[in-house]
This record gives structure tokens, C-alpha cells and sequence, in this order.
């Protein structure tokens, strides 16, 4: 499964302004797999994507919207993409302000229905 | 029960900065003592003004004695510190119904119910009010003049009043309103879940490096969400349908930003 | 939440870590099981075997790593039901320190961890090195210690 | 090492009852428990096997109050007595500020009681403590049994004792001299911190 989720990563990394990409697991915070670019932290990433994805997922399930499928936070310098995939994964991306935001999701959903197989 | 109390009092005597109170408090408003377990639970929440469980207490406490509006701002205020809290969750459950606002109360005991499968009183609490919700003709119009009470500060915007929603980060309304699939208001609900949010978003682009945000965009089942900060501590959100495209859903967020920004300044904030 | 520190310049990066882990028990302590700060706990003694236990189980599994040949672990995470258990040795000047931190399902091992680190940072730059100690009890304390044992005996 | 806190005034001490295997440390440690207030003392943790054999060790913390205005608390720990747990006994015998040795009083337990205590100083001595700086008390256990079977505290003495350390006579399933020993202990511990030979402090 290892070679499948690099390779779905290895797809995300190659979309212009992404720093990075990894599988997160969204109880621990903690990352699978990951692909970064130097000076990224991996265990940072992972732990707060995590953390924000299930705030937010917690807020959409009480206001009744029900499960998120994508969410993205764009900050000033940078943002931050994450995707729910099975077995309790996220698939997580940081990028470029700038970044296709629609390249990369389309990137994203394919790298979580990878996590299925 | 009244050993129980007597071994809880005896530590709480020994070390009055234990949250020993909560479960004091609990004990004697379960054998009726409300205003001594009133009494408990406001001083220890004066200590631990965050503590959900003695938030939570002290809602119930509310509600035996009719306040269901001081109870309601109880458990908001728990559900401001721990989102999913489920005593507080089943505390709004209970104003909803209370409210004739069945639908809703089925939508959040449902939710308590799976937080905490082997809660056997949310069971029995949530098949009971899936009865009434079953034999309640839909959305009390009663509750939809809730949203209606706020300040108008989305006017002219579509869905000023049930699909635009301004709060704090302590999880309270400040203006706007959020409808739920009933048509029924759920604004204080949707601000207590929003109300770590914020400051979850700050925390992410800090320790990341990104800065300041600007926005969380959520795709989700039934809806396209869009998250502000507005100045420190309001946050916006604004709910479009799926069909309506994200961009045009961040436009109409950035116009409610506008407002509420400029509405705020009005007001001091 | 109570917090008390036997050391003060625990204090603030004890806090710090509390609020930004949203840890709900912390305990920081000598590897022989001599607690310097806690948050979280309402009884002394209830600190004091919870950090019996977890400096034993560091000491144990590092004498475990020593066996088998294997770098000595330096994080130990236990994933629970309702809460989880983060065990972490760290370096000081102070001397060698443990660090149990109890955390529920509102935070993840992963923020636990990633905090962890500015944490045991903040600890190793605000540690004093060892002072040379003099004498701390009177000369005539054994009158008090007999009372004492007398009535913790109820002779 | 005892931690000492200058701010709040309070002294927390490791005490390590040491000894051969069944020679009565972990009833040292439940009679204490049984005795005291229930306010003064926290949880017992016996961490043992099946047959009541201590695997890892007990432990029982106590509030011994205010000493020359110091609020006293002492952290009790029994370590393994088989020979084969001795990796465990080093680790808890880490930073103890005293040990009390159980001896089996019986005649024929002699050997075992050299042997523990010779491992004793031996896992002391590995730790860089030299032992004859370590409070210590001596205690024979067992003294109800009947006299042909155990040998006198005076035997003992000069069979055990060669530091002339105080020591205790005791029937610690009855409670005998288990006071005593923890008194005594207490007081060397708490001398050497009036002495202020105490080194460090944590």
C-alpha cells in the first residue's frame, strides 16, 4: 500500500506550488506517508491539519451540513488543503498562497480514493 | 448517596481547589438540593471559570429551577470549551424540545448518541423525541423570529437571517442567523461548535508559518461553508448550497465581511 | 485545573504546554520518580503514585532497550479508550527529567507530541544547573519527627 | 536524592525496603497502609504476580506533616527479593535517600539475607553512591517464630551487621517493630538533610 499512497503523493507534489503532501491519520495527528519539500515539518502539518480538520468537521456535523468531504484554509502566506480518504486518513497538502486550489483537490481526491485500495 | 456526598464534601474540604465540585454539585441537585447545588457549582466555577463538566452541571442546575435561558447559556459556554461535550449536548438537546423545536433536538441527540453509545438516558431521550418529531408538524414559526431579534447587519444580502451567521469565540451570537433543515433557528448551537474554530485557524498559520488567515472553505454533504475572522475574536460563516460554486460562496463571504466589519466598528468593537 | 511546580522555572513552560496541548493531567519528574510540577491532579498523593508508576515504566523500558540492544526510547505513547498516555525523557541541566502527559479526545497524540517539543525546549533552556545545597532541616527536628510518626501512627 | 522546595517549604523523600525474597517487605509496607489515616496516606501500588510475588514493586506514599516547618512526605517502595529480578531492584533503587533492609530472621535464610545484602552494595555501588553515606536501618523480621528457628537480633548483628547501623527486631504481619523501623529510617534520612551532606537537591 506504501508504493500506492508515494506515488498518489508523488502526483499532489507535482502541482505547481505544493510544499508538500502526506496521509495523515485524523485521530492521532500523526503522518503514514509523506512527501515534503526541505523545511517543511512533517509531524507540525500532520498534528495541526488534523486537529483543524476535525474542528471543522465537528462544527459542520452540529450545524447539520454533515460530513466534510474538502476544506482548505488560506492564509497570508500559504494554505492548507485537506481531504477526508477511508480508514480514517486525511490526505493533507501545503501550498503556495497562489496555488490551483482546483488542480490540487482534484490531485487530492484521487490520492484518497488510492487510500481505499 | 449521602455517604457519597459526605466523602466528596470531606475532599472538597480538604482541597477546595479540586473539581471535586462538579460531582458535588451533580449529587446534590440529584437529591434535589438545587440551591445548595447551585450554591457548589458557582464557586467552583469561579475557580475553574472553563471547566465544562461544572458548566455543563451548572446548566442542569438552571433548568430544574425553569431558567432555560441562563441553562441554555451554560452549556453554551461548556460547548465553547469542549465542542463535542457531551452533557451539554444533551443539555441543548433538552431547550430545543423544551422549545417545541423537536427536529433539532432529534439532530443533536443523535449526535450525543454517537459520541457516547452506552449513554442509555440519550437513548431513551432521543427514540422519545424522535416520536414527538414524527407527530410535530414541522418547523414551530415561533422559533424563526429568533434570528429576526438580532441586528440587521446582513440586510440585503441573500440569506441575511438564516444562512449568514456572525459570533464570538467564546461561541455566542452576535448577529446574523442560521436555520436548520427544519427552518428551525440553530444560530447558538452552530456559534458554540464554531467557537474553537477560530482560534484552531490562528494556531494552524502560526505554527506553520502562514501568517494571518483569511478563510476556511468547507465543501461538505449538504453545503458549501465559508469561515472569516472578522476583527479578533468575531467569526463569520456564511452557508451557500452545493450548487452555488465556491468562488461566488467566498464573494458573498467577503460582502458579509464588509458589513460585519464595518458594523462592528459602528458598534466600538 | 490546578497546577503547582516545586521548581519555579518549570512554571511557565508547564502552563504554556498545558494550554497549547490542552493536556489534561501533566506531570514532570525526576527519572527516580520526584515530581518537579504538575497540572491537573487534586491530590498529592494520587501525583505521587501516578509518578512512581511512570518513571518506572521509563526506567523499565530503557533498561528493556539497553537489553535488546537498541537505542533507548525516548517517547513511550500509550492510545487508550478515553485517554491516552504520552511518557517522554528529556535532557537538562537541571539533570535528567520524565514527562507524563495524560491527554482526552479534544487534542491527538500528534498535537501532544509536536507541543511536546517546544515543552521539553523551554524546560532545557530555563533549567538552572544543580546548586550545591547546605544543611535544611534544624538540628533538633527528630522531637517534631517522633510527633509526627505518632500521629500519623495514632499512637 | 530528597527534593527539597525552598517556595512552598516541602521535602519529598524515597525510602527503599530491601531485602530476600519473602522476608517481609511488602508486609512492612501493607501494615503501614493499614495504620494510617487515610488523609495522610495515597494509594497503594503493589505491581506483583499471580501469587502475590512482588514483580516490579510496591509503593505507598505518605504525609508525615510539618518537620522545622517543612511539610515531609515520603515515597515508601518495596523492590523484588528474588534473585532473578535484579534489574529490576536497580531501577528502583534509583535516587533513594534510604533503604531499609528486611532480613528473614530464620536460621536457615542466612545465606539469602548475605546475599541480598552483598547485592545490595553492589547495585548501590553502580549507581556511584558510596553505601556508607546511605541512611540505613536493619530489620529482622520473624522474630515471633519459635526460638530453634530463628537466630537471635545479637546473631543477627554479627552475622549482618558490620556498620553497626540501627536495627530493629519485628513481627510485620502483626505490626511489631514496623513503626519502629520507620522511624528509625526516617531519622537517619532526615539527619543527613539537618547536615546538610544531602549533596543536591532532586
Amino acid at each position: 500500500m506504501n508504493d500506492a499512497l508515494m506515488h498518489a503523493l508523488d502526483r499532489i507534489s507535482r502541482v505547481r506550488g505544493v510544499r508538500g503532501s502526506m496521509f495523515v491519520a485524523v485521530d492521532d495527528g500523526l503522518v503514514v506517508a509523506q512527501l515534503l519539500m526541505e523545511g517543511v515539518n512533517g509531524k507540525a502539518v500532520a498534528a495541526l491539519a488534523a486537529s483543524l480538520a476535525r474542528k471543522v468537521g465537528g462544527a459542520s456535523g452540529a450545524i447539520g451540513a454533515g460530513r466534510v468531504q474538502f476544506a482548505q484554509l488560506a492564509a497570508e502566506g500559504g494554505t492548507l488543503l485537506v481531504a477526508p480518504a477511508a480508514h480514517d486518513l486525511l490526505v493533507v497538502a501545503l501550498a503556495d498562497p497562489n496555488v490551483n486550489v482546483g488542480l490540487c483537490r482534484l490531485e487530492m481526491v484521487r490520492a484518497a480514493e488510492t487510500s481505499v485500495r | 448517596m449521602a455517604d457519597d456526598i459526605r466523602t466528596i464534601s470531606d475532599a472538597l474540604a480538604r482541597d477546595p481547589a479540586s473539581l471535586l465540585y462538579a460531582d458535588l454539585s451533580e449529587l446534590l441537585r440529584r437529591r434535589g438540593d438545587v440551591e445548595q447545588a447551585l450554591r457548589v457549582a458557582e464557586q467552583g466555577l469561579a475557580r475553574h471559570p472553563e471547566h465544562a463538566d461544572g458548566l455543563a452541571c451548572l446548566g442542569r442546575i438552571r433548568a430544574d429551577r425553569g431558567e432555560l435561558d441562563r441553562a441554555r447559556e451554560a452549556w453554551t459556554r461548556a460547548l465553547a470549551v469542549a465542542p463535542g461535550h457531551v452533557g451539554a449536548l444533551k443539555g441543548m438537546g433538552f431547550t430545543l424540545f423544551r422549545a417545541g423545536d423537536a427536529r433539532g433536538a432529534v439532530e443533536l441527540l443523535a449526535l450525543v448518541v454517537q459520541a457516547a453509545p452506552s449513554d442509555e438516558g440519550a437513548r431513551r431521550a432521543l427514540a422519545m423525541v424522535r416520536r414527538e418529531a414524527a407527530a410535530a408538524p414541522a418547523a414551530p414559526a415561533a422559533r424563526a423570529g429568533a434570528a429576526g431579534e438580532r441586528p440587521p447587519v446582513f440586510l440585503g444580502l441573500e440569506g441575511a437571517a438564516a444562512d449568514i451567521l456572525l459570533c464570538d469565540d467564546r461561541g455566542r451570537v452576535i448577529a446574523g442567523g442560521l436555520t436548520g433543515a427544519d427552518a428551525s433557528d440553530v444560530s447558538e448551537l452552530a456559534a458554540a461548535a464554531l467557537a474553537g474554530v477560530s482560534g484552531e485557524a490562528q494556531r494552524t498559520a502560526q505554527y506553520l508559518g502562514l501568517g494571518a488567515w483569511g478563510t476556511i472553505v468547507a465543501e461538505t454533504d449538504r453545503a458549501n461553508l465559508v469561515l472569516a475572522p472578522v476583527t479578533a475574536g468575531a467569526l463569520l460563516l456564511v452557508r451557500r448550497d452545493r450548487s452555488v460554486p465556491i468562488g461566488l460562496a467566498v464573494r458573498v463571504a467577503e460582502r458579509a465581511l464588509g458589513a460585519a466589519s464595518a458594523w462592528l466598528e459602528r458598534q466600538g468593537a | 485545573m490546578t497546577t503547582t511546580v516545586v521548581e519555579l522555572w518549570t512554571q511557565e513552560p508547564l502552563l504554556r504546554f498545558v494550554g497549547q496541548a490542552s493536556a489534561r493531567l501533566v506531570v514532570v519528574m525526576t527519572p527516580a520518580g520526584q515530581v518537579l510540577a504538575q497540572h491537573g491532579f487534586a491530590r498529592a498523593v494520587d501525583l505521587m503514585g501516578v509518578a512512581a508508576l511512570g518513571a518506572a515504566i521509563m526506567a523499565s523500558s530503557a533498561a528493556l532497550a539497553d537489553l535488546v540492544g537498541e537505542p533507548r526510547y525516548g517517547t513511550i505513547f500509550h492510545a487508550g479508550q478515553r485517554h491516552g498516555i504520552h511518557l517522554a525523557a528529556l535532557a537538562t541541566p537541571r539533570g535528567p527529567l520524565v514527562a507524563l502527559t495524560v491527554f482526552g479526545r479534544e487534542t491527538s497524540i500528534g498535537l501532544v507530541g509536536f507541543f511536546f517539543e517546544e515543552f521539553a525546549a523551554a524546560l532545557r533552556s530555563a533549567a538552572p544547573a544543580q546548586p550545591a545545597r547546605g544543611p535544611i532541616l534544624a538540628e533538633n527536628f527528630e522531637a517534631e519527627l517522633g510527633q509526627s510518626l505518632a500521629s500519623l501512627f495514632r499512637r | 536524592m530528597s527534593l527539597v522546595n525552598f517556595t512552598t517549604r516541602e521535602i519529598t523523600c524515597k525510602i527503599v525496603y530491601y531485602g530476600p525474597g519473602r522476608s517481609g517487605k511488602t508486609t512492612n509496607l501493607q501494615y503501614i497502609y493499614s495504620q494510617v489515616p487515610n488523609e495522610r496516606r495515597g494509594r497503594m501500588v503493589s505491581l506483583a504476580t499471580q501469587t502475590d510475588r512482588t514483580l516490579f514493586f510496591d509503593f505507598l506514599p505518605l504525609d508525615l506533616g510539618s518537620i522545622s516547618g517543612f511539610t515531609t512526605k515520603f515515597q515508601l517502595y518495596t523492590v523484588p527479593g528474588q534473585v532473578y529480578y535484579n534489574a529490576t531492584r536497580k531501577l528502583v533503587l534509583q535516587g533513594a535517600d534510604g533503604v531499609v533492609f528486611v532480613a528473614d530472621s530464620q536460621a536457615r535464610q542466612l545465606d539469602e539475607n548475605i546475599e541480598s545484602l552483598q547485592n545490595l552494595h553492589q547495585n548501590v555501588l553502580e549507581q556511584g553512591v558510596d553505601i556508607r553515606g546511605l541512611p540505613m536501618v536493619l530489620q529482622y523480621n520473624k522474630q515471633d517464630l519459635p526460638r530453634d528457628l530463628v537466630l537471635a537480633p545479637a546473631e543477627l548483628d554479627d552475622a549482618l551487621n558490620f556498620r553497626s547501623l540501627p536495627s530493629v527486631p519485628a513481627d510485620a504481619l502483626r505490626g511489631a517493630g514496623v513503626f519502629e523501623t520507620l522511624k528509625a529510617v526516617s531519622a537517619e534520612v532526615l539527619r543527613k538533610l539537618s547536615q546538610g551532606s544531602a549533596g543536591r537537591e532532586g
